[in-house]
């Protein structure tokens, strides 16, 4: 486990420098980590596996018409491997999960991979754009607010950013909609693209403008949550920082405000604002659920819900692991990051 | 100065109670639905149903459950639930009564079909097989009256409404006398598809879905959304015309040698979208595909076919096991032709794995119909252009579907022009008829839907087994309350399988019982129905509630 | 005319419970190449008067009244943005935690680039020189430079610290306990440091400090701190031999000394009183033993008992007796409060 | 010999006086700052709503209401209907009402299971370190593995549409920020000499567990248990809005969602729309003003600066 | 040395795993970090031996081994003559615990913030089972009594943060002597107090201590305050004793060249009296991976080729104390016993 530096043990001032076997220890972190990792996604592939075939509900129900035969009945078990013994389909799944085969989606007959990466770089598009507008604003603003600590503009700063926080997502996205699309007519209403646009590549996709029309409102809808966590976080650990006496020195030492405010209180706030955000993208690709319902955009979570209404476990299965693998990994990327950004963390067993 | 209108009324209960009361209690029944939130039509039905039922001394419990639950229990629990909501999709297949009529009631479909609620009547198993084998049409008419006759007064179903399908389009954009209504399906259908005739710069249709288009596949229909697809890229033998019935249409003339003889003339000149032409051999083989196992779906639309014969490059002959009314809707009109250069190939080498042709997905799907495939994008959109060498080329330059799962911004978009043609609106309807005559540019039309909506009632438990209690009930719904207060006026009350829309089927009078709560309290009366002192409904005495596990 | 002159220094905290008088009306002056001793109680006011001198308090904070003049100027009258460019550059403060008065994410070197890039408007590389120069006058090896503030001991961080005080050669420099919490053997060559650099470079020295040896080691001359106020002021030697307020000769009383093993120790009962609410007279008189009517009645001032020595006591005219009374454990014995 | 605070004192020794204790100290702290205050009015407010919905609410909020025996659907305003009615015919005013219930309970229960197992789990993990700490830590790994609304969501479609089981799908989830927190909290608390003190004077793991470090890091339980209330409603409101909710409770979650699926939004009722976003944002928002109270007392520093 | 020691311990050590960055070379490496290294020494009962040395030298591990809040790596540990070393079974810890305590360095931190002082002391009552209710309530007076907090009941019911800094070491001496120990660890007692109130707490803890004939550890870097408290007088440098005797022959003639750095830095209150030098260079090594031989070898000013070579044996000096030097003289042919090495 990682510890913030706070640990007064470890007061490694030596002269000398004898790091032979760090190296060694260090990789076997990374590894026990990494091997960490693979027993939760283990894991929760095991229980997602046992939740979807315990569920009520014939998986086939709804694909199997009822003029079929008990042959043609079967013949579509048999497809999907719902004739064998829960044992072995166990068995199947987790072999096929470690070859990243994730098993054909009941509904859309096509391999769950295959409709994953169909609608994946939406909600990654989206994602990363309301991730870069509520940590800009979200960083920005809690520096302000912190720095404008006890007045009337801290104040109202965050009753602001508390209601943002506290508002539910469908319902702004609702108002958005109702604002922006249908009234304003600035923006469209819904989907990732203009009518019939075929895009060359996903880079042209990208960056044209009907393409960020359409993610504009979305991604403010879920910055403006996102936004909340950022700018508190940012604000408490500036006020932390602050009180810190490298702060107070670096006053004394005549340097302008804004550059420690920058150089100084910002700079060492952001570590963890950062890693809450490697945290939060992990979450995020879970997908917003909401959000794509309410501006239909084509995504994961859009996805995983239909999936798991029609009793698709197959694709649900999958999203969910996916969803489930980009977090575990996204908490792991935090850990490093922050160790790196923080040269006071050590890390390793510590007594 | 309001009033529920679940309220018992406990002056009618009589004061005095059988001395037997106790063993003669009706168990509290339930009523399974979907959630409000994923069909709020369907919920609150179950609950002004469940509030007649209250009057009548009845308790009954609302179980709301995802489709996928609420089917499995139907339908592989068949003797585990009492009521349920349930409905009959409109499918331009269905404009025939076949399907209705023989599958959902004959009793041989009662252990694993159609027939879940336990419907069991020889008689009219006999009507129903009869009017299957029955060509003439004035005949099999008869057959289909007394058919709906006997569901009506037998009860079978707890009808609800015909839902008016709502659509809406831009006048705009197209001409309005290129748009054309099809009985009980609207005028969202193929024929208007190729008739829409754009009167300005717009020349393509964009049209809304709310759900996704799960496959494009020629051998499999899973979603509703993608049958509005497959039946413009591919093409068949027949189409349902209009009016209903069975026209001629890859097929140039579709003969009846006799009963079980037909004899069928392609077009000349009909080519697929990768420029081959389409031959007698491609029938044959969209024909016997479904044979080799490797398309389960449409397997039973074929199974009747004894034999096809090849006489020439553009004529074929099908021999019928027995003689089949619907034959045309059901199986002429229903299977798409596909082209055996491509699938061929494919058929034969899925004939070694565990898949079938449903979970292939071709790249480019190559069809002969009047538009072509150009462009999908899962869970936005699907884009079709016209094929201008099709023997009936569509006006409009593209057909595109896109996928707009908020009703509130499928409402937006028609009305700020993203999408020219509102294909499906779950919504309210009196909403968007307000929006529609406030616009200068929208058009509504409505239709009554060749589908209903119902609630099922299991006939092989107490007390669904009496026709008595089922009548009581029947009568007891207010269905026309129904229609205006849950779906504002935008639904036709029902009474038989058979919509309004098609008038030469539906039997126009049917002995399907009504007067409200004091009739049923009537008939329940007569049938040896009796309330207990708190106004509870008991069996007929000497009648126990036996549940057979 | 001294380098640093202050007058009447008044500095008040706004808290909760109402105005907390930290400094009140402090008065001393620092000569150029003298070192000044600030002895006192935790909580005294030390670090508030070397804060309100350079204008770094807290937020809530406020010069209240009087004036500190250094080279003539007026500091508490100067714009901001004037006392920036005095702040390091003249004078230069260490703080009292100078353990964590480095910032922990950057190497130790880039503290010194920043300000001798900076203010110092030097290159990267003269810069990078000047840091490695400071660095060896303070004993440290260059080759730290580059290591984080965590990887420092104590008293290397506490050198360190005064490496950076001294980058831009300030004329005065005020060191907030630079030796507290540091051992023995440290602490001593932290000091060496400091007198060194008194020495060769002629650099002024204002040093806060609770430790009495440390003062007697050090500096030239002492301040004694007693609830915001200087109770007694002078050379070194007079203050802590020849002690002319009675809290003074408790301080005295209460350090070990090595040498002298036989002797017991003697605490000085009771606390200092709060701030926010003053006594009217003397505020030592609450744990003076020698403590009489006039002392709660009247605030004694700050008066001149000799060469360069003041004292604020009523009792100064008997001061021979006090002092030999002071030196017996029975004087000390708690006094009802 | 004076006896008062003596017998006082003794009595209350144990987990639970501390509890109490704390209890009074959150009373006396409210008292001081004016955001928690604001919060604790707040969710005051709406428990006394839910506590006396009957008697506030003019009807049930289920009953379609006829008048004149038509039905009176999508009413706007009117001394009648304050909020006007849903399509159906329901009074808006009288959903509203209701809706304080399933709100409350949600948001407490989920936020009781989220301090508890959290606070257990931290405590466990923090005090004993080692094994202990190890296992407890990968479960908490495991927790924060998976995406937590698909998680709901799929649990919710497994279980049933209820509130009670999203309530379930929190506190087999949530908790794992607050061990988190709790256990890092724990690992500077025991360093703390006042524990080894207590282990030098002999006292048992569990009791230095729970009687001296345990009242240390309550106030963080109660800010997590306050935040956990807010997310529980959030949570529940977007469950219900995905058609996962328990249609027969009439929380403002559903309330959306019926608003949502009506069309409010197109026909512009929004008398309808509103107010239930507004009534959630108020108790969400209660939750991280007492929060933010809290802040001030776990970093006491900040007060005064 | 008739009397039976009170505390004896033998060839006692405490070694740590250390930690390091994951990215940054650390300027000290992973390795073992001997914190405690093969110490030995006895107290009789009654009689005090101070600690003293650089910070970092390993003085409060070894208190807490004293106290079994570490076990130690190696060597054993005997409380009333018998070993204790690993023990492990509920009651006897039980009773251990009860008659040895800790007195701490930070009152500040040293009692529970939401625990009234009443509670604070009432807590080991509640864990040894100590009396009815009303004889808690006594005992606990008394106790505040004893340590001059009068009168008591006003202390009862305060909190710690509403009480000075001396009055709440005095609080911590209540807390510990209220169960009745026999032996009393004092890590830095006052060195959080201002001097003013140092005195009052050192005075309190002599007559106290001397009055129950405690026998006590004193903990300290500060020489001056050892000589003041204690008989007996160890030096520990980097995890080793360096040199052990009584407190005037260590400190009034010092033979190990560590101590005799260690005395010379302490400085004097009298401004008159001029600074030792301090023959001492370098900085503390890092105690991670030591190098062979002496300890002190880098920053000594006498260091030999021996002293890189062999770790110096303990060994008496002529002025009686025992010391660990190769280069002390005059030498000594008779290499003690490990027995007799320790007072
Ligand atoms: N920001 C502040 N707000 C309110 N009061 C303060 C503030 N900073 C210091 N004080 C109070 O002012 C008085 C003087 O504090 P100061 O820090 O100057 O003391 P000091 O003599 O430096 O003490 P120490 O030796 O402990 O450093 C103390 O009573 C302290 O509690
Ligand atoms: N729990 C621990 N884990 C790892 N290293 C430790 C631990 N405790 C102490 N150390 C290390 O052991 C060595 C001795 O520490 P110890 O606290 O005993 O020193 P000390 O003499 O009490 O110092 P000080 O005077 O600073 O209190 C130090 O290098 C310290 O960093
Ligand atoms: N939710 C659905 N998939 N509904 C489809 C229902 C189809 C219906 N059973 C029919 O055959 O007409
Ligand atoms: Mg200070
Ligand atoms: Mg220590």
């Amino acid at each position: 486990m990682l510890e913030a530096g706070s640990d007064q043990h470890s007061t490694p001032w030596n002269s000398s420098e004898k790091g032979a076997n760090a190296l060694g220890n260090r990789s076997k972190f990374i590894w026990s980590r990494l091997a960490q990792m693979v027993l939760t996604l283990w894991i929760i592939a095991t229980i997602l596996f046992f939740i979807f075939r315990l569920m009520p509900g014939n998986p086939l129900v709804a694909y199997i018409d009822p003029t079929f035969t008990k042959e043609q009945q079967d013949i579509l078990m048999a497809q999907f491997g719902l004739d064998k013994p829960l044992w072995m389909q166990y068995l199947i799944y987790l072999a096929n999960l470690v070859q990243g085969e994730l098993g054909d989606s009941f509904k859309f007959r096509a391999p769950v991979m295959e409709v994953i990466w169909g609608v994946l770089p939406n909600t990654l598009y989206l994602m990363l754009f309301s991730f870069v507008i509520a940590y800009l604003v979200g960083i920005l603003g809690g520096v302000l607010l912190a720095w404008k600590r006890k007045t009337k503009f801290e104040t109202i700063g965050i009753i602001a950013t508390l209601f943002t926080r506290s508002a539910p997502q469908m319902w702004v996205g609702m108002i958005v909609l109702v604002i922006f699309s249908f009234h304003l007519n600035w923006f469209p209403s819904g989907g990732a693209s203009a009518t019939g646009v075929v895009y060359a590549s996903e880079w042209e996709k990208l960056t044209s403008l009907s393409f960020l029309k359409h993610l504009f409102l979305p991604s403010l809808t879920a910055a403006i949550y996102l936004m909340g966590l950022p700018l508190l976080l940012m604000r408490s650990n500036m006020l932390d920082v602050m009180g810190e006496s490298y702060v107070e020195v670096a006053r004394m030492r005549g340097l302008s405000e804004r550059r420690i405010m920058l150089k100084y209180a910002a700079r060492n706030a952001a570590l963890p604002v950062v890693t809450a955000m490697a945290v939060g993208i992990g979450y995020a690709l879970g997908g917003n659920v909401v959000i794509e319902m309410v501006f239909s955009w084509p995504g994961l979570g859009r996805l995983l819900v239909n999936a798991v209404s029609a009793s698709d476990y197959a694709l649900a299965q999958g999203a969910f692991i996916l969803s489930a693998a980009v977090m575990v990994i996204m908490n792991f990327v935090a850990d490093i990051l922050y160790s790196f950004l923080d040269p006071r963390v050590t890390f390793g067993k510590g007594r | 100065t309001s009033e529920t209108q679940t309220q018992p009324k406990s002056t009618d209960t009589p004061k005095t109670e059988p001395a037997d009361a106790k063993s003669r209690e009706i168990r509290t029944l339930q009523i399974l639905s979907r959630p409000q939130a994923s069909a709020p039509d369907e919920y609150e039905r179950a609950n002004l149903i469940a509030g007649a039922m209250k009057e009548l001394g009845i308790n009954a419990e609302i179980k709301a459950m995802p489709y996928e639950q609420q089917s499995d229990i139907v339908w592989y629990k068949r003797d585990e639930w009492d009521m349920t909501g349930w409905q009959m999709a409109a499918r331009p297949e269905r404009l025939d009564p076949d399907e209705f009529v023989y599958n959902l009631f004959h009793s041989s479909t009662a252990k694993d079909g159609y027939n879940f609620i336990g419907y069991n009547n020889p008689e009219y198993d006999k009507i129903a097989e009869q009017q299957r084998i029955t060509v003439d049409r004035e005949e099999r008419k008869n057959l289909i009256f007394k058919a709906q006759e006997l569901i009506a007064s037998d009860v079978a179903y707890l009808f609800n409404v015909h839902p008016k399908l709502k659509y809406v389009y831009n006048h705009q954009v197209f001409d309005e006398n290129s748009i054309v209504e099809m009985a009980g399906m609207g005028i969202r259908n193929i024929w208007t598809y190729l008739n829409a005739a754009p009167t300005g710069q717009q020349k393509n249709m964009i049209l809304n879905s709310n759900d996704s288009v799960q496959a494009l596949n020629p051998f499999y229909i899973s979603g509703a959304f993608d049958s509005w697809v497959t039946e413009l890229i591919w093409d068949r033998l027949m189409r349902i015309d209009k009016d209903g019935l069975p026209k001629p249409w890859a097929a140039e003339s579709v003969t009846w040698k006799t009963d079980t003889q037909i004899e069928i003339k392609l077009r000349a000149n009909m080519k697929w979208h990768d420029g081959k032409p389409v031959t007698s051999e491609d029938v044959k083989f969209s024909y016997e595909a479904p044979l080799t196992g490797e398309v389960p779906m449409y397997k039973p639309f074929v199974e009747i076919i004894d034999k096809i014969d090849i006489k020439d490059p553009l004529t074929l002959e099908f021999t019928l096991k027995r003689p089949w009314a619907a034959f045309e809707t059901a199986s002429l009109s229903k299977l798409n032709l596909v082209p055996k250069h491509i699938w061929g190939p494919i058929i034969e080498d899925l004939k070694n794995k565990p898949e079938n042709a449903e979970s292939y997905q071709e790249k480019t799907p190559i069809g002969s119909g009047p538009f072509k495939y150009e462009n999908w994008k899962f869970k936005e959109e699907v884009v079709l252009s016209a094929n201008t060498e099709h023997f009936s080329p569509p006006k409009i330059e593209k057909w595109i579907m896109r996928e707009i799962p908020n009703t509130e911004a499928s409402l937006g978009m028609i009305e700020n022009g993203e999408i020219n043609f509102l294909a499906v609106f779950p919504g309210d309807g009196q909403l968007l008829q307000q929006k529609v005559e406030a616009s200068p540019n929208l058009t509504m039309v409505t239709t009554t839907d060749l589908g209903f909506q119902f609630f099922a009632m299991n006939h092989r438990r107490p007390p669904f087994n009496d026709v008595a209690f089922r009548r009581a009930l029947a009568a007891a719904v207010d269905r026309d309350m129904m229609a205006q207060v849950v779906y504002k006026g935008f639904a036709e009350p029902g009474d038989s399988v058979i919509s309004p829309a098609l008038s030469i089927w539906k039997n126009p009078s049917l002995p399907y019982p009504t007067g409200g709560v004091e009739e049923a309290k009537k008939i329940l009366q007569e049938a040896g129905y009796e309330w207990d002192a708190a106004g509870k409904l008991l069996y007929p005495a000497g009648k126990k509630e036996e549940l057979g596990k | 005319m001294s380098l640093l002159e202050v007058n009447d220094l008044k500095i008040y905290y706004k808290t909760s419970r109402g105005i907390s008088k930290a400094v009140d009306g402090v008065s001393f002056a620092v000569d150029q190449g003298r070192s000044l001793g600030l002895v006192g109680e935790s909580g005294c006011g030390k670090s508030t008067l070397v804060k309100g001198i350079i204008r770094v308090l807290a937020g809530n904070g406020v010069i209240a009244g009087g004036s500190v003049n250094f080279e003539g100027n007026d500091l508490t009258k100067m714009p901001e943005s004037h006392i920036r460019q005095v702040r390091w550059k003249d004078l230069s403060l260490i703080p009292q935690a100078a353990m964590d008065s480095l910032n922990p994410v950057y190497p130790v070197i880039d503290s010194f680039l920043e300000i001798l890039m900076l203010k110092g408007k030097l290159s990267r590389a003269d810069a990078t020189q000047r840091a490695q120069e400071l660095f060896t006058m303070v004993g440290l090896d260059t080759k730290r430079l580059r290591y984080y503030p965590h990887e420092f001991s104590g008293g290397m961080k506490q050198r360190a610290m005064i490496a950076l005080a001294l980058a831009l050669s300030p004329k005065l420099v005020i060191a907030d306990e630079p030796v507290t919490a540091l051992d023995v053997i440290v602490q001593n060559q932290v000091l060496r440091v400091l007198k060194n650099l008194k020495k060769e470079l002629g650099l002024t020295l204002v040093m806060i400090t609770h430790d009495i040896s440390v003062v007697a080691e050090t500096c030239d001359d002492v301040a004694v701190m007693y609830a915001g106020k200087i109770i007694e002021l002078g050379p070194v030697s007079r203050v802590l031999k020849h002690s002319m307020h009675p809290y003074t000769m408790g301080l005295a009383n209460a350090f070990p000394n090595l040498k002298k093993t036989e002797s017991t120790l003697i605490s000085i009962e009771g606390s200092p009183p709060d701030l926010v609410d003053p006594p009217k007279g003397c505020r030592f008189a609450a744990r003076c033993p020698f403590q009489i009517e006039a002392c709660a009645q009247e605030e004694p001032s700050l008066v001149s008992v000799g060469d360069r020595h003041f004292a604020a006591c009523h009792r100064l005219d008997e001061i021979a007796v006090l002092q030999e009374k002071a030196k017996e454990v029975d004087t000390w014995r708690k006094i009802p409060s | 010999m004076e006896q008062r605070p003596v017998q006082v004192a003794y009595r209350k020794a144990g987990f639970l006086a501390v509890l109490g204790k704390n209890l009074a100290g959150v009373y006396r702290f409210l008292k001081n700052d004016p955001f928690s205050m604001t919060g604790a009015v707040i969710y005051l407010f709406f428990i006394l709503i839910a506590l006396f919905a009957p008697l506030l609410a003019p009807y049930d909020p289920h009953e379609m209401i006829k008048h004149n025996g038509k039905l009176a659907f999508n009413q706007p305003p009117s001394a009648e209907h304050w909020l006007g009615t849903t399509n159906m015919g329901r009074d808006i005013f009288s959903q509203l009402v209701y809706g304080a219930k399933p709100a409350m309970m949600v948001g407490l229960t989920a936020a009781f299971f989220v301090v508890v197992v959290g606070t257990l789990v931290g405590l466990f993990a923090g005090y004993y370190k080692g094994r202990v700490d190890g296992v407890l830590m990968r479960v908490t790994d495991i927790a924060f593995g998976i995406p937590f609304e698909p998680f709901v969501i799929v649990l919710v479609a497994f279980l049933g549409p209820s509130v009670w089981n999203i309530v379930l799908a929190m506190g087999l989830l949530l908790w794992r920020d607050t061990a988190r927190v709790i256990r890092s909290q724990v690992l500077t608390v025991r360093e703390r000499s006042f524990v080894e003190a207590a282990k030098i004077s002999g006292a048992s793991d569990l009791r230095i567990l729970f009687v001296q470090v345990a009242p240390n890091i309550l106030p963080l339980s109660f800010l997590y248990g306050s935040l956990a209330m807010g997310w529980a409603i959030l949570t529940e409101a977007a469950v219900s809005f995905l058609g996962f909710g328990d249609p027969a409770m009439m929380s403002w979650g559903f309330m959306l969602n019926d608003a949502y699926a009506s069309q409010a939004l197109s026909r512009e009722a929004y008398w309808w729309i509103i107010p239930p976003g507004i009534f959630i944002m108020l108790t969400v928002m209660a939750g991280f003003y007492i929060g933010r109270g809290s802040e001030e007392i776990l970093y006491p520093r900040l007060k005064n600066q | 040395m008739a009397e039976n020691p009170i505390i004896e311990v033998r060839g006692l050590s405490k070694h740590f795993e250390a930690r390091q960055h994951l990215f940054r070379k650390s300027s000290t490496g992973a390795g073992v970090l001997k914190a405690v290294d093969d110490v030995s020494f006895r107290i009789p009962k009654g009689h005090s031996l101070g600690i003293a040395g650089e910070s970092g030298c390993g003085k409060t591990t070894t208190a807490k081994m004293l106290l079994k809040l570490y076990e130690p790596t190696s060597g054993s540990f005997l409380f009333n003559g018998k070993d204790i070393t690993h023990l492990k079974a509920k009651e006897e810890l039980k009773q251990f615990r009860k008659q040895a305590q800790l007195m701490f360095q930070n009152p500040f931190e040293a009692l529970n913030p939401r625990f009234t002082i009443f509670r604070s002391l009432l807590e080991p009552l509640i864990v040894h089972d100590i009396g009815t209710k009303e004889e808690r309530a006594a005992l606990i007076k008394q106790a505040l009594e004893q340590v001059n907090l009068i009168p008591a009941e006003n202390f009862f019911e305060k909190y710690p943060h509403q009480m000075s800094g001396g009055q709440l070491q005095r609080v911590v001496l209540a807390r510990a002597l209220i169960v009745d120990p026999i032996f009393l660890v004092a890590d830095e007692p006052v060195s959080m107090l201002d001097v003013s109130v140092r005195a009052g707490v050192l005075n309190l803890m002599k007559t106290l201590t001397e009055r129950l004939q405690l026998t006590t550890v004193y903990i300290s870097h500060d020489l001056s305050l050892i000589s003041y408290m204690c008989e007996q007088t160890a030096i520990m440098y980097l995890g080793k004793v360096v040199e052990i005797g009584d407190t005037m022959s260590v400190l009034q003639k010092p033979k190990h060249p560590y101590t005799q750095a260690l005395l010379a830095a302490v400085p004097s209150p009298d401004p008159d009296e001029e600074p030792d030098e301090v023959l001492i260079k370098n900085h503390v090594p890092s105690p991670i991976n030591m190098p062979n031989g002496c300890h002190f070898q880098d920053r000594c000013p006498y260091t030999e080729a021996i002293c890189r070579e062999k770790t110096p044996e303990l060994r008496q000096a002529e002025t009686g104390q025992i010391v660990a030097c190769h280069m002390v003289t005059p030498f000594f042919d008779r290499k003690a016993e490990r027995e007799e090495h320790v007072i």
